[in-house]
């Protein structure tokens, strides 16, 4: 047996194209990895095509896994190891690489055509570009076919096989057992046994290829890191979003009717919600995204709970919907999941830029309350809790999510359903001397009367109302009266919500602020700067309107305020207006994650100038 | 029926008149349709708190307040899309959508039309007066070519929208069109619209005293209306004028009006089918206000039954509830590649 | 002749039906002041409904004058004189009259049936329900009736010839000449030579009325004002904006296209762009917001500058255009009159609710620079300059109105068409190596390319942009790269445009800010509060986006920063964010102008409290 | 025409092409069209420093960045709203509306109608593949009833507009359409689109090879086709079937198919007509999708002109400039009432 070393933790990037199976790859070797019992975290990176021709770089596919015996909440900034199926994969995927890197290359796709559409002028492989890098040239297709030969494909099928002999490979690498992934082919495959076998044993020689070659000398181990007891599952911002929504529908007894309209990355919470009908949930693919938040609107209005997905564009022409449910008071929940702007944009790439937008993106003084989600995973806590504030406060409720959350995936401990909060909701019932805006001493929410209950008849609109009884009024007074009491409501939030935790000292030198999709990256760093003895905390936002009360004091005991946003500032424009304190940006608008060590170099040359 | 049906009716009528003061102009002929509307609603058999009334904006969109049942005054052009969230959130309920020519044909025209075409058993309710009343006068998709208003100081240069070949266009399952001051008319029209299962489409020629007064007179001046109108029933054949002396008959597959002087006159007539399948009938019947030498039809153009958007999707539901079973919750959290640490 | 009065200002508030013709009363009474010399400011205050049945509260219409010997700067907190042509405008108008103001009422329209449309249980001429005031009761119907008794009219043709009479009146009081009213009706209805007759008598003969009688004992006299010499005429600021923009197109050389949809209180501008077709002014009447944009953008690709008005509601529906019209940097102005939100709110009530929608109602990083209109007049600079740095920085531009500027008006000194300031254009030339995203060095500004220039052929879309080709790019750097000069173009408009003056010393106490229709309250106030000594300035915005580079000093000059608005404080989030300053907000959303009076006693307390 | 048109057409063809990458899936049904529109424009006569390509988005609105001239990617939808500028900014342009059927049927459906009705001189050219391509497989106003996507899993339940049912219904002045296998039936459509004087509405049948592959199986597999295709033909009777052995007659207000199998047989077969103003004719064609006994005419359905908008438009402009003069800005400040202070 080769040795074997332990190592703390691993980045591993698969690349190929967009046929290569690296999806299906990456997924795999995820699962095993959580099976494993590492904590991990994973970022797919499709082509902004939907198929561009084979061995183009805009048609690379690439996965990327970070697995560790430690806590991990980003795939990683840089890969320790690439899989590159193609020279197009290669050549995309160097950037990702860090020094002294893995490459582990199908070396059989290295044809001049390739590598031409690769835009390399010689092969990388002969001309010494790859130096620096601990290079594996493997004549995967070579190798498959051949491991194949007893099988009852043709040639091209069997090739493509080639991913699961990859994924052999890194297998044995990683000192990872087969079996998950053999019983997942089998599953999968069930119906076409000849695929079943030849993809168990393209995985199989893989393994055994690393195993017996010289070209690999060393295997490695991560050891089991410390997870919370639980029944896990890989799950993606995504679909967390959709389970999300559906459990507090079912927790507060009432109908989800979700309008959409498709947009990336928003689709897929509509493709996973109309799965669901055995739950009684309602889907509508309306004609646009305006009609999609109206009969979500018009659903609140009748008794289900109104929900609508979208992204920046399309909430652009939701905007004056929004405006309309802040002034009939019903409960709907609006899901942003953010893209690059602005405009079309970069429609494939993250972004944190719509926060002013959910913020004040509506005529008039017409608050929302917004929530963000920090984690694949969250998407579900935050979903559940958009929700339950939605009925709670009889309001629309903004949900922020991003491309990075929404594709990412990670494992979510799946939660004790009867554990859940409750969603309380206040109906005016039959028989009550119902006054449609008589509002409630502490939340300030008024009550839902449900069409079809006799005796509460009434009539919503969007011209301003009467104070308790809800009459259209064009009364001065009543107007800013009117005015005060939809702002505080959405300020009362913050009573009944709960407080984020300080992570860290609750004093120190620098307190870095963050919300949505940055949680991983910061809280990796803020993690390392304490290892290293740094006076660093960390306070992450849920809620970014209203503020949590404690805010004001954390950024007080603290030297430096940095807050670190996928855009020019917006959470930081904020924080300055409402506490005057001169709070410090870092802003890259690349439509990616912001990196573990670019932010670390940040706070560190920081706290040397404090 | 009731013993006293007058008496009964009152009664009911006040039912449904809601407690706000209706602040339409002197004369609008809204008020003739809200006075219809009262009278209607208590005749088809659904409980007050069982109608919901959904409006865009717009003078006729004030409708919702003046009634007392659920009211929903949402946002310019927008409540087809309302109505569609408050249909499928509860089917049981009657649905009327009130909207004008502006708010259904301008801002809202995809709405309407999307919804023609799923045909969500609701009622739609356009009140046509060829203008914008709300923003006090300017022209809207209705208003005819060389219209002066507002903003056509020299004239409009838009080709009008025959709102009834569009939506004919989208597949609206019932359409029908009638007149404010032809107040039995408008009743009769209602009421088929509320039997209607799928989507109704009424046109009604509502006169804007302020901005538009007699922009129907064709059809509404007593002296000259019997020669420009045509009473559509079904069964019967396409005969109008005072003294039921003129008709429309098909020469080729063009409407041709023709003067019944005779017996063997009358042979050819088209005879009026709601239920026509043939699209091309339905089509003409809308075309004839296109043409100045027909008359305007009023009525039920068509009635034809498909499956209602509501029912199919409430049945997909259970049919796939039914399959896969109801719902857990525990179950679809484990979905998928799970594993377990303890 | 009875004794005439000298005194420094006055205010009148003219209140009838709907069908009383106050706003023909209004407008002749502010001609003729103007021609008499005094400075002026006037508000209409029309019903919310088209034509509200005669005798209702809701249907009442009036008109507000405040004239002086000094400048004035709005049109009068409260009324010194009240004209009531029924029992409803009495009811209406009271809470604009002073304590001890003069009533003139038309005690002819106090039937019972008024009465109680007025919600007068009794009728308060009699029971002592007006004392406090100067009550002047006039059977005007009747005594107008009477006038005319020659007139070749109807009773109810003669008596609709009674506003006249009350001008006539009115007239007296004020010591004015009638001819300016005569020869306007002469020219108004030289088609029908009876009206000429029947509405002069009854001007004279309220006039004479008022001479005669001995109910009205003095006469006042306001003397001239200093005012600028010039031609001047009265405009509101609806029509100011229509001439602004024709203005700048005529400037440029280049058309304008006008793609509106009809919404209070925007309509207007379209209805008046209508009108000059002969200017060469494009104007279409959209389907939607949505679309009347569109065409703007459209328009301006091909060459025209395209321009669009709505208000909030309208705004929502269009900020998707906007964000892409930052993305392809074309030329655009979106004109936003402001009315009372959120939704549809109060649609003819006025409101200064929309900056931050304006400032942020987009997705992405999406900069627009932001004008407001100070006074109706102002709405023809504030326009121009629009055009003009729309053009100048290849950018849309958003400029704010409200209800109250314009549906208000006041004389406008009309400028010298030969020295209004050039509006230049940047056009690349066929034969140019064209590279549509190579920017100026100094504005940052693209050139513009016009369709049918040959050689210039090239594509832009609202994805992300290839730095200098516009080439698409999903480049991380270069995303981050072309947002940052997105928001520094915006920023360095402070470069270009005019900086505002500070109103007062530049230093002291209390230093108000403002922006928009607040304008004429604040100047009011402070230079009230300066005569009385009060160490307070006055700095008003004209650029919300991007803020002068004077500001942050000014703010530093004083012990405290006032800013009023008509919101919740939308400016005072803007200032506190940039300069970190704790600046203080004096806010009344109530669809109304903020008060001299309230606003001057909040300044007052604040010295105090010093 | 040129000495040697193929070399002439090649150059020209190229002379259109952008120096962009094409980045379809490969195999889409795009790429033909792309190469129609190449080798066309260089026919129409037009140079290309006055063609404006618009679309909205979608995978078949990437097309103008593969055009070498004009042209404008602009948002969801609203391609005919901006062209509405475009060509009334400057109407010398000739200006082609890129749009797929999410584009220009769901989320744009109302703009296309309003430019239909006002009939603005412009070409729209539907790409319809009956499926949102970009969006990655989700179901469109023209899939059909039934049909499982991403995001109907369980079955589409909404009735499918009638692309061309619906633009008649609106007043469309030129309607046609053709199908991207057909290469020279698309380029002779493309063709007539451009020659038209007003609003050109072209659906092209395009196959999705990712989402939904063969949806226009019946009109494109040689085996099959000729049974399924009926080509119209101005003048020419509707005959079709591989042996022309098949013709459409009139019975009644309704189609019918009919074989023939003699000369008599022939009697009574509907004759194509561009032109004819019978309202009806043209419907019913527009219908015969719907109908599975029925073959699906493709080519011209209609092509009548009348007055386009923005000729109307800038005769107005005119018009009024002739009647009051050209505008003076002097004049127009000192307009209303003025008076002096000096
Ligand atoms: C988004 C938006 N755009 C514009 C308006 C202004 N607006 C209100 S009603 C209306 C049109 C009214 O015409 P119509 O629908 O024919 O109704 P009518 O008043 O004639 O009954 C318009 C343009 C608005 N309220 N909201
Ligand atoms: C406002 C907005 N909503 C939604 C989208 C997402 N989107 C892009 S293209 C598209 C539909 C594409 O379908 P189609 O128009 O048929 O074009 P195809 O891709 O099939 O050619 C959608 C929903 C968007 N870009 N903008
Ligand atoms: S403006 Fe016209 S439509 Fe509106 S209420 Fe008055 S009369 Fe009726
Ligand atoms: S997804 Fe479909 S329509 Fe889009 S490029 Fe691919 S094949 Fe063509
Ligand atoms: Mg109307
Ligand atoms: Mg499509």
């Amino acid at each position: 047996m080769k040795p074997i070393q332990d190592i703390e933790s691993v980045t591993i990037r698969f690349a190929g194209d967009s046929g290569d199976g690296m999806q299906v790859t990456g997924n795999q070797f995820t699962i095993t990895t959580a099976i494993a019992r590492n904590d991990l975290s994973t970022l797919p990176d499709f082509p902004a095509e939907i198929r561009a021709p084979a061995g183009t770089l805009y048609g690379v596919s690439g996965f990327q896994i970070q697995f560790s015996s430690e806590q991990v909440h980003t795939p990683g900034d840089a890969a320790d190891v690439l899989v590159a199926m193609n020279p197009a994969a290669l050549q995309a995927g160097l950037k990702y690489l860090k020094n002294n890197g893995i490459i582990i290359i199908n070396t059989d796709a290295f044809s001049d055509r390739n590598l031409k559409m690769a835009n390399f002028q010689e092969n990388p492989l002969e001309n010494g570009r790859l130096k620096g890098y601990q290079v594996f040239p493997v004549e995967m297709s070579r190798l498959t076919k051949e491991a194949l030969e007893t099988v009852d494909l043709s040639h091209k099928e069997k090739e493509r096989c080639k991913n699961f002999f990859a994924l052999g490979m890194i297998y044995w690498m990683y000192t990872r057992s087969l079996d998950p992934t053999v019983q997942w082919i089998e599953k999968k495959f069930a119906s076409k046994p000849v695929w079943i076998e030849a993809n168990t044993l393209a995985l199989k020689a893989g393994r055994n290829y690393a195993e017996a070659t010289e070209i690999f000398t060393t295997a490695y181990r991560v050891v089991k890191a410390k997870i919370e007891p639980g029944i896990y599952r890989q799950i993606t911002g995504n679909e967390a979003i959709a389970i999300g929504l559906i459990a507090a529908g079912e927790k507060a007894g009432v109908n989800i009717f979700y309008g959409s309209y498709p947009i990336t990355p928003a689709s897929e919470v509509l493709q996973y919600m109309a799965l669901y009908k055995n739950f009684g949930v309602k889907t509508l693919q309306a004609e646009d995204e305006i009609a999609a938040i109206g009969a979500a609107v018009g659903a609140s209005f009748a008794g289900n709970i109104g929900v609508t997905a979208t992204s920046g564009p399309g909430v652009a022409l939701k905007s004056e919907f929004m405006g309309f449910a802040v002034m009939v008071e019903l409960p709907l929940v609006i899901i942003n999941i953010q893209r690059g702007g602005p405009s079309t944009g970069m429609p494939t790439k993250t972004e944190q830029a719509d926060l002013l937008q959910s913020l004040y993106g509506r005529s008039g003084e017409a608050p929302i309350p917004v929530i963000a989600a920090s984690s694949p995973a969250d998407c579900f806590h935050t979903a559940y809790e958009a929700v339950k504030v939605a009925t709670q406060f009889m309001t629309p409720v903004m949900m922020l999510s991003d491309v990075y959350l929404a594709n990412g995936a990670e494992p979510w401990k799946i939660p004790d359903v009867d554990k859940l909060s409750p969603v309380d909701i206040h109906y005016a019932r039959a028989g009550d001397a119902y006054a449609p805006y008589r509002r409630n001493d502490k939340t300030l929410a008024r009550k839902w009367a449900l069409p079809g209950t006799p005796g509460l008849e009434h009539r919503l609109g969007g011209l301003e109302k009467e104070d308790v009884t809800g009459n259209v009024s064009y009364d001065p007074d009543n107007h800013d009266k009117m005015t005060r009491y939809r702002a505080e409501k959405v300020a009362r939030i913050a009573d009944f919500v709960e407080e984020p935790q300080i992570y860290g000292e609750p004093q120190g030198d620098v307190l870095v602020i963050s919300w949505g999709s940055t949680y991983g990256t910061v809280l990796t760093v803020v993690e390392r700067l304490i290892k290293a003895g740094k006076k660093v905390s960390f306070y992450h936002l849920r809620w970014l309107n209203p503020l949590p009360h404690g805010l004001e004091t954390h950024l007080q005991n603290f030297k430096k305020v940095l807050v670190p946003e996928i855009n020019l500032g917006q959470l930081r424009q904020i924080l300055r207006s409402r506490y005057l304190i001169d709070v410090t940006g870092f802003n890259k608008v690349r439509g990616l994650p912001i990196s573990v060590q670019e932010l670390q170099a940040e706070i560190e040359k920081m706290i040397e100038e404090l | 029926m009731a013993d006293n049906p007058a008496v009964d009716q009152k009664s009911a009528k006040a039912n449904f008149a809601s407690d706000q003061d209706v602040r339409w102009c002197p004369g609008c002929g809204d008020y003739a349709i809200l006075a219809q509307m009262k009278k209607v609603l208590p005749e088809i058999g659904v409980p007050r708190e069982k109608v919901v009334f959904i409006s865009g904006i717009g003078c006729a969109s004030r409708f919702p307040y003046y009634i007392n049942s659920y009211g929903f005054h949402t946002i310019h052009g927008r409540a087809p899309a309302v109505a569609t969230g408050v249909k499928l959130a509860n089917p049981e309920l009657s649905v009327w959508i009130i909207t004008g020519d502006g708010d259904s044909l301008s801002i809202g025209g995809n709405h309407l039309l999307h919804l023609c075409r799923r045909n969500l058993n609701v009622n739609i309710i356009l009140f046509n007066n060829q203008i914008y009343g709300l923003t006090k006068g300017q022209y809207s998709p209705t208003s005819p070519v060389g219209k002066r208003t507002k903003t056509t100081p020299y004239g409009s240069l838009d080709t009008p929208f025959n709102p009834m070949s569009l939506v004919l266009g989208a597949g609206a399952s019932f359409v029908a069109r009638t007149i404010d001051r032809d107040t039995k008319h408008m009743a009769a029209t209602f009421k088929r619209a509320a039997a209607h299962k799928g989507c109704s489409f009424v046109e009604v020629y509502q006169n804007c005293i302020i901005f538009n007064d007699g922009a129907f007179q064709s059809v509404t001046d007593p002296k000259i209306k019997q020669e420009n109108l045509l009473y559509l029933e079904d069964g019967r054949e396409l005969v109008y004028g005072a003294d039921n002396d003129k008709g429309i008959r098909l020469e080729g597959l063009k409407l041709e009006a023709a003067a019944l002087n005779g017996p063997e006159s009358r042979n050819g007539l088209l005879k009026h089918q709601e239920t026509m399948p043939d699209e091309a009938y339905t089509y003409l019947l809308s075309k004839m206000t296109e043409r100045p030498d027909l008359p305007t039809p009023i009525g039920v153009f068509r009635a034809l039954e498909r499956p209602t958007y509501d029912e199919v999707f409430m049945q997909q539901i259970d049919d796939v509830t039914q399959k896969k079973g109801k719902g857990n919750l525990k179950e679809l959290f484990i979905t998928g590649n799970t594993w377990k640490v303890d």
